[in-house]
């Protein structure tokens, strides 16, 4: 019943401005709206699992309920961050009350569609709900109309779309691959029951073209470009909710297909793509981030390296790779969306983005730049923060599986993007705040956003909590499609 | 047999549309397309007595052939754009581009992927290369609207696809995928709106401030 | 899988750790207590308090690495140490100059973690955990070729961390914008967890396999102990000056374990143990009295605000204490007798003679003769290193107001420097107690017991089966150079004196101009080793007129070799690569979509290869 | 005990070895020149001369003199001369002596620096570098005939009974060593005190009465010291034990033959620019490397 609350609740909240007029109660409504559904997505987690489709028209296994979990998070923490946000856009006069409220509208109607995707049984259906949150979001992008933003917008909907009739294309290839052999209908769990019987090439084709259409969604070198624009021209709450989670959305469709083409073509060909897939974002994100000169194209270019980093994870695969892969997809969703936000606060604050032009942070926002700095070195992959086990959970398949070249170039790209993002980041940090400047106080949810994010980064990290262990153990499991 | 000419028809429109210098006509030539995707349904439906795929048919009536259409000559009516389309090559070049892309895709089609019957092959080749087209439209035009009924032109082909191949997607799953696609039609043409507005113009190729 | 993410923290406390962490508390207690007069007055009592906390979080982290019994534990902390250490360097957060140092420090050390992830993880994949004992277990099934890989993996890992040429560069930068309590600690302590790893994963688990480790780390530690005391002697900086002889220091620490790496190989085990003693040896006294020295130029520095020995001068009449602890340490460095730094190296000059008396070919004895050679060099030039320092720090006029105003430092930041020095004496008298204690570390850690180490206690006396015996004792020393000294107070103390001018030539007035500088001292080196340092002068003539030249100015540096010719261009490429993958993102829509096309028509193409 | 004696003996005749040698390149140069008692009547002269000391200076210019004298006293003490019982010195071997005598160097540099005038820093500078260089080459030289002795005890090195190609080779460069050491020529010239060119006197150069004699003194046992070891090196037929007189007569006699070489040396060969003493010792330090290599393949 709760998965109906999840799905629920937001749809509720889309209709809600229509009714509440007052944009600093209908952030708290929201917030409180996504509390709930994290509530709800947390009970899914605890629940021991299994697979249930109510309707026939969901499907809902461990995989899914991790998938939902993470946007589930992202999504509440995002919530309670538009608050102060909005609050403030509106009282500096950058937006009117109006378009607040269409703000949330719009919000709700995105992270809906994102719950629909890990959630809709029809394999066709996931791409309607993947194409939904394009056009959802795009308004989101472009919220600020300005020129920028606008352009940004239109190149995120024109190339997402573009690869989005890639991944159809793939999907009606599958579809004529398993109809072949009697399956009529896209329901995952056939086809994959059905995908023995499956013609090879086919399937091979179809992945392809799942990969590329999907892997543009989720922001894979070389179909990445549009990532950078829409992350940093989108409204700051909004970048955290792209890069946290919409990537993921694409992940989990992809991975959906994967399973079903290992168990026909063999493991080998989608994990060869992976590793390529993966080095080459890798390596072009690193390129990007060392001449990088504005703080949210860094952060989305940062982005693309996690995504790489993920992929790589799959690529290697094995109960380790694939266990270290789906642990990243949840850290780097929990420590980007902390990074977006500080980065959100401190562009608020210097009224600039570039880089060059903002120092010391430190000093200015005592609490902010406190939180960014810890969410660097946990982005970077520092112990005792959690995307240093998964990053090195990946290496560790990398390198179990005698991959050394991979995992060789791993290590070095991610070393030279730690490199580059503490050369970035700590000049701005540190360094002596202009004088004019006076220390600011955060917002009571901005802080518990922060601190609430923080928590999960910290804690994950060390102490792994049993329910999320097994909830990943079995979506391994899913994986590995046993 | 009929379904051929139809087929024949809808490259033949993906190839004027290539060749099309001026908004008007690029659209007036999408439009005839719709139309042939339509009657080579409306005569699949015939053939197999299916409701279904006579809901289908409509809906391509409505939609493509009638409503997205006359949805985007409003746009250019409304934004009184000059009439060309901003070609990157000159429409020989691409003409033959075109052609050489269909012949890829038939290349593809033979050689990779085997099909049962050979009319299959050939309907899968016809509406892989609409979709190449229709891609080819998108990389090698100017304007934001010519790149729109870029998109709506490989959305044709994916349907042709999904029909050649195996008579249709599921029917509600066709319903959703049309819904959708108006649905996006209508979002890019709100935003082609608005960079008219902010730009006064809506030669995409000039929007390249982002970068790095 | 989930035995992945309980990290059992359990603590293998073998004498080697035990040792570890008696050198980390023997350098951090001090350290921490002056730097309670150390920070008095220069921050606010909020920045003091982070400082204490940063302070106690470093040492505990430290404590961590030596003492974990976990591979995976032992990265974590080995970061989290990293980590804290740069929020140490980047103390002083307002000036770019610390930030850079910071950058720089942390970028070389997570490039060495890496290195040592590696190496862990392509051992882990032979024992399947990360226990040391398992992975000890293991190191005798991994084939030669991988164990090959992962030494020179765990070397680059935990070399960058020590120190040692060519991955040095971090150190003078990081070492100095610490504040003094702290680039005590880290260049006492933190660079010797680089020794403890090499000496843990190399010599412990993995076990010595072949030859040329050895060979390659004396050779390595070899040029280190040259270049950073060549580097040292050009230094005017005196925190730059430390950071670099400690380069030098590591240098003579990794002779002694190389070496005994070498015996292992040729299973000497009582040379082996010898040698490792050495190493030892001169760790913690490396340890005590780097701390000193540090602690020492702090004071001078929060006395006179000046780092930079040309501006310093006549401080050990305005303090005395700080003065005669520098003077100490500074004699302990450059290997006087009877002082510490003279026992160990005396040490391993021995290793090196026996080691070129029973070496099995001509050559290998050759070359450890070499290496005795270079370790002689090296404590020449050390010995003139820090007069200079000292020289010029503390004898002769002040160079300027600063250093005319300096007046003695706090209580407690006396207490932390005479509590390192009476250690420096004691390490130094007591010697043959210590070689005692560090028989059983070294033979812990060489995993060889040999009954062949023999000494009686007076200094101690070395005998081993291949050579006969050799003596040396450091109190009987000390008792005769005290004893002769006061003898002569005594015997002919008390003359007639008058105080006067210093002889000037008749020239009307001696100036602090007229003292020779720092630059002056090292001339003869800078000429002599003009090879290396490439010194290059800039001269630049202010004149009226073509005739009358108002002023001269003459400047001269020296080529920081290692940055101009091997990280400047990687780093350049990097960047060049980087500039032109910008053209990736060109800004127009067309080019993105054709992206895709591009890709998915590769794809298809090479579709058969996946 | 007898040891004991041996050391007092040659602190005893150190100056007049000095005096010896001055004599003989006097005589070289066709002069008469001061007799080789000369050196006790200076040291005599300035211990109970009054003393000048700059204002400048602090307790590390009071306290080197008699830290020098002590430290060559020391090595004085570690030398072999004519009586060896093996093993019979406890406090160290010859390692020591050579760290001993740089202790020496080092206060007397810091203690030229004290002064703060411009010659003491050139002086220190240039000692520091040249005992810098010379060290190594020392080392070598006798590593190489330690390891013919199989210890690095200097008893045990001088007691060897047989004359070997390597110790002769040692010997030589040790013997340039020492020439670097004692500051003759061709590194260094005692006799005049001309700025550009003086090294150790420049250092003393503050110095004066009882402390200056101190300094005299401790250069003059230094050079004993050196000759001593030479003289063991090449010709090690110290007898053990028994008898002395033969022990003496020899010793005596290799020290007037090294003193005479040394004189000729002086004599002969003109002063090097400071930057050619590198090259100097570089080659004594070779020749170490020489006898090193000549020791291990055992000839």
């Amino acid at each position: 019943m709760n998965i109906l609350l999840i799905l629920i609740i937001p749809f509720i909240l889309v209709i809600l401005p229509s009714v509440v007029k007052k944009p600093k109660t209908l952030g708290v409504l929201n917030a409180v709206g996504y509390l709930f559904v994290l509530l709800c997505s947390l009970w899914l987690v605890l629940k021991p699992g299994g697979i249930v489709s109510p309707f026939k028209f969901f499907y809902i296994d461990e995989l899914s309920v991790f998938f939902i979990f993470t946007i589930s998070i992202v999504t509440f923490s995002a919530a309670l961050f538009s608050i102060d946000y909005i609050e403030r856009d509106i009282s500096n006069l950058l937006i009117s009350r109006n378009k607040a409220r269409a703000y949330y509208t719009f919000f709700n109607i995105f992270s809906l569609s994102m719950f629909f995707v890990p959630m809709v049984k029809n394999l066709a259906l996931v791409w309607v709900a993947i194409e939904m949150t394009t056009l959802a979001s795009a308004f989101l992008v472009g919220f600020y109309n300005t020129k920028l933003s606008i352009e940004a917008a239109w190149k995120y909907i024109m190339v997402c779309s573009v690869g989005i009739i890639f991944a159809l294309f793939g999907t009606i290839v599958f579809y004529y691959a398993s109809s072949a052999v009697g399956v009529k209908n896209l329901n995952w769990a056939d086809m994959v029951s059905a995908s023995h019987g499956m013609d090879k090439n086919l399937v091979k084709i179809a992945f392809l073209f799942i990969l590329v259409g999907y892997g543009t969604k989720a922001g894979l070198a070389p179909m990445h470009t549009w990532l950078p624009d829409a992350h940093s021209q989108a409204i700051s709450p909004i970048s955290a909710l792209l890069s946290g989670v919409l990537l993921k959305t694409a992940i989990y469709a992809i991975l959906r297909f994967t399973i079903i083409t290992n168990k026909c073509v063999g493991v080998d060909f989608s994990s060869k793509l992976f590793i390529i897939f993966a080095l080459v974002s890798l390596g072009v994100s690193a390129g990007f981030i060392i001449i990088q000169k504005q703080m949210k194209r860094l952060l989305a270019y940062s982005s693309i390296e996690h995504v790489g980093v993920i992929f790589l994870g799959f690529g290697f695969g094995g109960a380790i790779g694939l266990y270290g892969a789906l642990f990243h997809v949840l850290n780097h969703a929990v420590t980007k969306s902390l990074m977006f936000f500080g980065a959100a606060n401190i562009i608020k604050k210097y009224k600039k983005d570039n880089m060059n032009m903002i120092r010391g942070v430190i000093s200015s926002m005592p609490f902010t730049g406190a939180m960014f700095i810890l969410g660097m070195f946990a982005l970077t992959g520092m112990p005792p923060f959690s995307i240093f086990f998964s990053e090195f959970l990946i290496l560790t398949a990398g390198l179990g599986r005698g991959l050394y070249l991979a995992s060789g170039l791993y290590l070095f790209f991610i070393a030279l993007i730690f490199g580059g993002i503490l050369f970035h980041f700590s000049k701005v940090l540190f360094g002596s705040k202009p004088d004019s400047m006076e220390i600011t106080k955060e917002g009571v949810s901005a802080k518990i956003v922060f601190i609430f994010l923080f928590i999960l980064m910290a804690v994950l990290g060390l102490a792994m909590p049993g329910f999320l262990n097994k909830i990943i153990v079995s979506s391994v499991a899913i994986l590995e499609g046993a | 047999m009929s379904v051929y000419i139809f087929l024949i028809g809808i490259i033949i429109m993906s190839y004027s549309m290539v060749t099309a210098k001026r908004m008007t006509s690029l659209i007036a030539s999408f439009r005839m397309q719709s139309l042939f995707l339509f009657l080579a349904t409306f005569f699949m439906a015939m053939k197999e007595k299916s409701a279904e795929l006579y809901v289908v048919a409509g809906l391509l009536l409505l939609l493509k052939v009638i409503l997205i259409p006359k949805f985007l000559s409003n746009i250019v009516k409304k934004i009184k754009m000059e009439e060309d389309i901003g070609l990157f090559l000159n429409p020989l070049v691409s003409l033959l581009a075109a052609v050489f892309l269909t012949y890829l895709s038939y290349i593809f089609t033979t050689r990779v992927i085997i099909f049962g019957s050979d009319a299959q092959a050939l309907s899968f080749s016809a509406s892989l290369s609409v979709t190449m087209i229709g891609l080819f439209i998108m990389i090698f035009r100017m304007k934001a609207l010519s790149q729109v009924i870029g998109f709506l032109v490989m959305e044709n082909g994916l349907f042709l696809v999904a029909s050649a191949v195996s008579g249709g997607m599921p029917f509600f799953v066709e319903i959703v995928i049309f819904m959708d696609v108006f649905v996006s039609v209508v979002i890019f043409g709100i935003f082609i709106y608005r960079i008219n507005k902010l730009f006064t113009h809506i030669d995409v190729s000039k929007l390249n401030t982002l970068r790095r | 899988m989930e035995n992945f993410f309980d990290i059992r923290l359990s603590f293998l406390f073998d004498p080697l750790a035990v040792f570890f962490l008696f050198v980390i508390s023997l350098v951090s207690l001090p350290s921490a207590i002056y730097s309670i007069g150390y920070l008095a007055g220069k921050y606010s009592p909020r920045k003091i308090a982070y400082a204490w906390l940063l302070l106690t979080a470093f040492i505990i982290s430290m404590a961590f690495v030596v003492s974990v019994n976990n591979a995976l534990v032992f990265l974590i902390a080995w970061e989290i140490m990293s980590l804290v250490s740069y929020f140490l360097v980047v103390f002083d957060s307002r000036e770019e100059k610390s930030i850079q140092a910071g950058v720089i420090y942390l970028v070389m050390t997570h490039v060495g973690t890496a290195f040592i992830m590696a190496g862990f993880l392509i051992m882990h994949k032979y024992a399947n955990s990360f226990d040391f004992i398992s992975l000890k277990q293991a190191s005798i099934i991994m084939p030669s070729g991988v164990k090959n890989i992962i030494f020179l993996f765990l070397l680059i890992g935990f070399g960058t961390k020590a120190g040692i040429v060519p991955f040095h560069i971090w150190l003078p930068y990081a070492h100095p914008r610490a504040p003094s309590h702290i680039s005590s600690i880290m260049s006492g302590v933190m660079i010797k967890t680089g020794i403890y790893g090499i000496i843990r994963f190399v010599i412990f688990i993995l076990g010595v396999d072949s030859m040329w480790w050895g060979n390659l780390i004396l050779v390595l530690s070899g040029v280190s102990c040259l270049v950073g005391v060549i580097y040292a002697l050009m230094e005017h900086d005196i925190k730059k000056l430390l950071a670099y002889s400690s380069i030098e220091n590591i240098g003579i620490i990794l002779l002694g374990v190389g070496s005994s790496m070498v015996f292992l190989k040729l299973n000497m085990p009582g040379l082996a143990v010898f040698s490792l003693i050495a190493g030892l040896y001169h760790l913690i006294n490396h340890a005590i009295f780097k701390g000193l020295l540090f602690l020492c130029a702090g004071s001078v520095y929060s006395a006179t605000g000046i780092r930079d020995i040309e501006k310093l001068g006549g401080l050990i009449k305005k303090m005395p204490l700080t003065a005669f602890s520098f003077l100490i340490g500074a004699m302990a460095i450059s290997a006087l007798p009877p002082l510490n730094g003279f026992v160990s190296e005396w040490l391993t000059l021995q290793a090196f003679f026996i080691a070129s008396l029973t070496g099995y070919t001509a050559g290998l004895k050759i070359f450890f003769s070499l290496c005795a050679a270079i370790l002689a060099l090296t404590g020449g030039l050390t010995a003139a290193c820090f007069v200079k320092a000292f020289g010029m720090v503390f004898l002769a006029m002040p160079r300027g107001k600063s250093s005319e105003l300096a007046c003695e430092v706090s209580l407690s930041m006396k207490i932390g420097m005479l509590f390192l020095v009476f250690f420096t004496i004691a390490l130094g008298l007591g010697a043959g107690v210590v070689f005692k204690l560090l028989e059983v570390v070294a033979k812990s850690a060489a995993g060889v017991d040999v009954g062949s180490v023999k000494f009686s206690l007076n200094g101690f006396m070395f005998l081993s089966g291949q050579v006969n015996s050799i003596s040396l004792s450091t109190p009987l020393v000390a008792l005769i150079l005290g004893a002769v000294i006061i003898g002569i107070y005594l015997g002919c103390g008390g003359s007639k004196i008058r105080k006067y001018n210093t002889w000037d030539c008749g020239y009307y007035k001696l100036e602090p101009r007229n003292e020779y500088t720092g630059t002056g001292f090292s001339k003869p080196f800078r000429i002599a080793f003009n090879f290396f340092l490439i010194p290059y002068t800039r001269t630049e003539k202010l004149r009226k007129s073509f005739y009358y030249i108002k002023s001269f100015k003459y400047e001269t540096f020296t080529t920081p070799v290692f940055k101009k010719y091997m990280y400047y261009p990687l780093i350049g490429m990097i960047f060049t690569t980087a500039k032109f993958m910008r053209r990736l993102q060109s800004g127009s829509i067309h080019m993105y979509i054709s992206y895709i096309f591009i890709t998915i028509l590769m794809l298809i193409i090479f579709m058969n290869r996946f | 005990m007898i040891i004991y004696v041996e050391s007092l003996f040659i602190i005893i005749i150190a100056p007049m070895v000095s005096g010896i040698i001055t004599k003989v390149k006097n005589n070289l140069r066709m002069r008469i020149g001061p007799g080789v008692f000369q050196p006790y009547h200076n040291l005599i002269k300035l211990f109970y001369k009054e003393e000048v000391i700059s204002d400048k200076t602090s307790w590390i210019f009071r306290v080197t003199p008699s830290i020098v004298l002590a430290s060559v006293i020391l090595a004085a003490l570690l030398t072999p001369v004519f009586t060896i019982t093996p093993y019979a010195r406890h406090i160290g071997d010859f390692l020591l002596l050579i760290f001993i005598l740089s202790l020496g160097k080092f206060f007397l540099a810091l203690a030229a620096l004290d002064a703060g005038s411009s010659f003491g820093g050139m002086g220190s500078s240039r000692e520091m570098f040249i005992s810098s260089l010379a060290e190594p080459a020392a080392i070598l030289s006798i590593f190489a005939v330690s390891l013919n002795a199989g210890t690095t005890d200097l008893g045990a090195i001088s007691s060897l009974h047989a004359v070997k190609l390597s110790s002769v080779v040692a010997g030589l460069s040790l013997l340039m060593v020492a020439i670097a050491e004692t500051s003759r020529m061709p590194i260094d010239n005692q006799e005049t005190h001309l700025e550009l060119t003086m090294i150790h006197e420049a250092m003393a150069l503050e110095y004066s009465g009882r402390s200056l004699a101190f300094i005299e003194l401790a250069s003059h046992i230094k050079q004993i010291v050196f000759f001593s070891l030479i003289a063991n090196i090449l010709f090690p037929f110290v007898v053990s034990g028994g008898n002395i007189i033969f022990g003496i007569t020899i010793y005596i006699l290799e020290i007037l033959v090294i003193s005479a070489m040394v004189s000729f040396i002086e004599v002969g060969v003109a002063k090097m620019r400071l930057f050619r003493a590198v090259d100097f010792l570089a080659f004594s330090f070779v020749i170490g490397l020489a006898a090193i290599v000549i020791s291990i393949m055992g000839a």
